[in-house]
C-alpha cells in the first residue's frame, strides 16, 4: 500500500515541514513583540509594517505589536519611532552628544538646495515653476538632481495642466531624516497655512483658470485630514 | 562722486549706504532679484507685512543704477525686475487712469509684498527644518545592522489543464517534432526479409502472405499494418530477386506465395 | 564611588575619568543605562566598558550600566551580549530565522518540463528513454532534476531489463498540487477529446485508437501496488 514512499525517496524530511502554518495559532502578543523588537533593531531603514508582518510567522499583527513596542521603549536610550508607514529604532535625540564618534560628516547643502527642499516638503506637490515662482529665481538642474539623488524628493504625479509638469513631493527617507512621522509634523506648517503662504496666489493680471485652481485643491488635500 | 550723491538725495542714512555698497559687491550672492529685494527690505526695519513697496522699488532702482555705473554686469532678471519696478512705481506715483487695463499699482504691490513675505517664511521654514534634530548628527539608526539575508524561494505553478494540454501536444500534433521512428510499432521491410529469408525455404506450396508474418504482431492494428505492409513489401523484393512467386485469384483476394525452385539456392 | 581617582588631574579628553567635571553629580543609574543603550545600539562595534566611560559624562559607571542594560534585555528580542571584553546588542538567536527575507517567485514550468511530466503521470513507471521516445527529443537532465527537485517525481522501480534503467512515477506532492487523489484520476486522453483539447484528428499514420485506453489499463496496473 505505501510501497510508492520507498524510504530512499528523497520526499521524506522535507515533505515534512511543507508549511501549513495558517493550521497554527499565531505566537502570543509578547513573542510577536519580540520579533517586532529582532526586526526593527536589525535594520537601519525603516520598515513598514506589511513588511514585517511578511517576516513574522503567519497570523502575527505586527501593527499591533509595534504599538507594544513603542511603548515600552518610550524614556529609554533608544525609541521606535514611525516614519511616514514605516517604523524604526532610533537612539534618543537627547543623547546624541554621545555619539561624537558616530557622526558621519554630510555633505553641505547648498542654500539653494536647502530652500528648494523645504518649499517642496511644504507646498508638495509642487512643480518646478512654482518652485522658480517662490525663490524668485531659476532652479538649477544640479540642485533638484541633489535632492533626488540624496532620496529626499521624488517626482510626485503630473499635474493635469497644460504640459502636465512633474510635482516633487518629499520621501520617507526625508521624514526619517528629520524625525517626521509625517509631512504634516513639518514645523510651523499650521501657522503658514493660516497665514495664507502656502496658497499659490497667481500675480494680479493673470487669470488662473477654474481647472488649475482644482489641482490646488488636490494639493491642499495632502495636509487637510489632520 | 555722483552715484553717493545720488544715494544722499534719496537721503538714506550712511548705514543703508554702506549696507547698499555691500550688496554691490556681493551681487554675485544673491540668489536673484527677489532675493536682493528681500535683503534691501530689510534695511526698512519694519515688519515685512508694512514694508513700502514704493521705497523698495526705489532703492532696488538705486541698487541698479550704482551697479551699472560700476561697470557690474547684472544679469537679465535683474533688469527685467528693475523695469517692472519702475512701472510698479509710476503707478503708485501717478493717480489711477481709469480708462486703464490690467491690476492697479496697490494690486501689484501687494502681490510683490505677497512674494517677498512667502520668501522669507520659506527661509524661516528651512532654518526651522535644518535645526531639527537630524539622523546620523542627533539621532542615530542601529550601527550594525544585521544583514537580512535574501532567500529567493521559486515555486513553479502548473495546472492540471496545462498537464493535459502538455500531453494533449504530444499525442496529437507532430509539427514541431523531429522525425523520429516509433520502432515499437513498426515493423521494418528489413526486419520482414530477414524474417522471410529463414521460412522460405520450407515454403513449397502455395501460402497466404500473412502466414509469413510474426506472430504477436497482429492484436495492436497499427502494427498489424506496418508487418503487413513490410511483408508485402518484403515479399516483392524476394520476387525480384527469384526466390518467390506471387499469386491473386482477384482483387482483394488473399495474397499467396510459394518458394520458386528454378534453382536450389540453398 | 570613583572620588579615589585623583582628582583634578588635566588628563584631557581621552582620559575616562576626565575628573574636571567632578563637581557636577553622575547622572542617575537609569539615565546611564539610556546612555549605555544608545551608544551600544548606534555603534559600529562592540564597545569596551572603558570606552563607555569615555564617552558618557563623567563619573559615570559604564560596567554598571551595561549591566543592568544586559538583565533589562533578557529575554527580549535583542540581547546585550559580551564579545571579548567589549559589549554589543544582538538578535536574540532564537529569532534569527527572522533576518531572512524569503522572496517567492512563481514562474510557469517551461514547456519541457511540463510535458516530461505529463508523460510520467500518464506512462508511469516510465524510463527516461521511454519519455524521450514519446517526445521526441532527448530530455535535458536539467528538466528531470527540476521536477524531482519540486518533488513532483521521484525514482521509481528499476525497470527488469537490460541495463536496469531507473523509472520515474510522481509522487503525492504532485497528486496533492493538481487535486488528484490517484494517478488514475488524470484524465484520459478521451476526456481530453471531451474537453477540446485535442480536437484535431491524430494525423494520418499516427491514428489514437480507442484501444488506446488500454493503454492507461496498463498504466493502472503499474498503479496498483498503492
Amino acid at each position: 500500500m505505501t510501497a510508492d514512499t520507498a524510504p530512499d525517496t528523497p520526499q521524506g524530511q522535507d515533505g515534512a515541514e511543507t508549511p501549513r502554518e495558517s493550521l497554527f495559532e499565531a505566537p502570543p502578543m509578547a513573542e510577536q513583540e519580540r520579533m517586532v523588537e529582532a526586526i526593527l533593531f536589525a535594520s537601519t531603514e525603516p520598515v513598514t509594517v506589511a513588511d514585517l508582518n511578511a517576516r513574522m510567522p503567519h497570523g502575527c499583527d505586527g501593527a499591533q505589536a509595534v504599538q507594544h513596542l513603542r511603548k515600552r521603549y518610550e524614556g529609554r536610550g533608544v525609541h521606535v519611532v514611525k516614519v511616514g508607514d514605516s517604523w524604526a529604532v532610533r537612539t534618543a535625540p537627547d543623547l546624541g552628544f554621545l555619539m561624537q564618534k558616530e557622526t558621519v560628516e554630510t555633505r553641505k547643502l547648498s542654500r539653494a538646495a536647502i530652500e528648494t527642499l523645504a518649499i517642496i516638503a511644504y507646498h508638495q506637490p509642487v512643480t518646478r515653476a512654482e518652485i522658480e515662482e517662490i525663490r524668485g529665481v531659476t532652479v538649477s538642474r544640479g540642485t533638484v538632481d541633489q535632492l533626488l539623488e540624496m532620496e529626499w524628493i521624488r517626482f510626485g504625479r503630473r499635474r493635469m495642466t497644460p504640459g502636465r509638469p512633474v510635482t516633487f513631493v518629499v520621501t520617507n527617507s526625508f521624514l526619517d531624516h528629520f524625525g517626521l512621522e509625517t509631512p504634516r509634523d513639518l514645523p510651523g506648517l499650521k501657522d503658514l497655512r493660516a497665514a495664507g503662504l502656502l496658497e499659490s496666489r497667481p500675480p494680479p493680471g493673470r487669470e488662473v483658470p477654474e481647472d488649475e485652481r482644482d489641482e490646488d485643491g488636490d494639493q491642499t488635500d495632502m495636509f487637510e485630514d489632520e | 562722486m555722483d552715484e553717493k550723491d545720488l544715494f544722499e538725495e534719496d537721503d538714506i542714512s550712511v548705514a543703508e549706504r554702506l549696507a547698499a555698497e555691500a550688496l554691490i559687491v556681493d551681487v554675485e550672492g544673491f540668489e536673484g532679484p527677489l532675493d536682493l529685494l528681500l535683503t534691501l527690505s530689510r534695511t526698512q526695519k519694519v515688519d515685512l507685512r508694512r514694508v513700502s513697496i514704493l521705497k523698495l522699488a526705489e532703492q532696488y532702482l538705486a541698487f541698479v543704477e550704482r551697479a551699472k555705473k560700476l561697470r557690474i554686469e547684472l544679469a537679465a532678471d535683474y533688469l527685467v525686475m528693475a523695469a517692472w519696478l519702475a512701472f510698479l512705481k509710476s503707478r503708485l506715483l501717478l493717480p489711477p487712469d481709469p480708462s486703464e487695463e490690467g491690476p492697479s499699482g496697490e494690486e501689484l504691490a501687494a502681490h510683490l509684498a505677497f512674494q517677498l513675505e512667502r520668501l522669507q517664511a520659506m527661509r524661516d521654514a528651512a532654518a526651522r527644518l535644518m535645526a531639527r534634530d537630524q539622523k546620523g548628527r542627533d539621532f542615530f539608526s542601529r550601527g550594525v545592522p544585521e544583514q537580512v539575508e535574501r532567500v529567493r524561494k521559486v515555486t513553479y505553478s502548473a495546472t492540471l489543464l496545462d498537464l493535459m494540454q502538455a500531453y494533449a501536444r504530444i499525442r496529437t500534433k507532430d509539427e514541431f517534432r523531429p522525425f523520429v521512428l516509433d520502432r515499437d510499432n513498426v515493423f521494418t521491410m528489413e526486419q520482414a526479409l530477414d524474417h522471410m529469408r529463414g521460412m522460405i525455404g520450407f515454403a513449397g506450396s502455395w501460402m497466404e502472405l500473412s502466414s509469413y508474418m510474426p506472430t504477436g504482431w497482429d492484436a495492436h492494428p497499427m502494427r498489424r499494418r506496418s508487418v503487413t505492409a513490410a511483408t508485402f513489401a518484403a515479399s516483392l523484393e524476394l520476387a525480384k530477386e527469384g526466390k518467390l512467386e506471387i499469386r491473386q485469384s482477384e482483387t482483394f483476394a488473399p495474397i499467396e506465395l510459394r518458394r520458386r525452385d528454378t534453382r536450389d539456392d540453398r
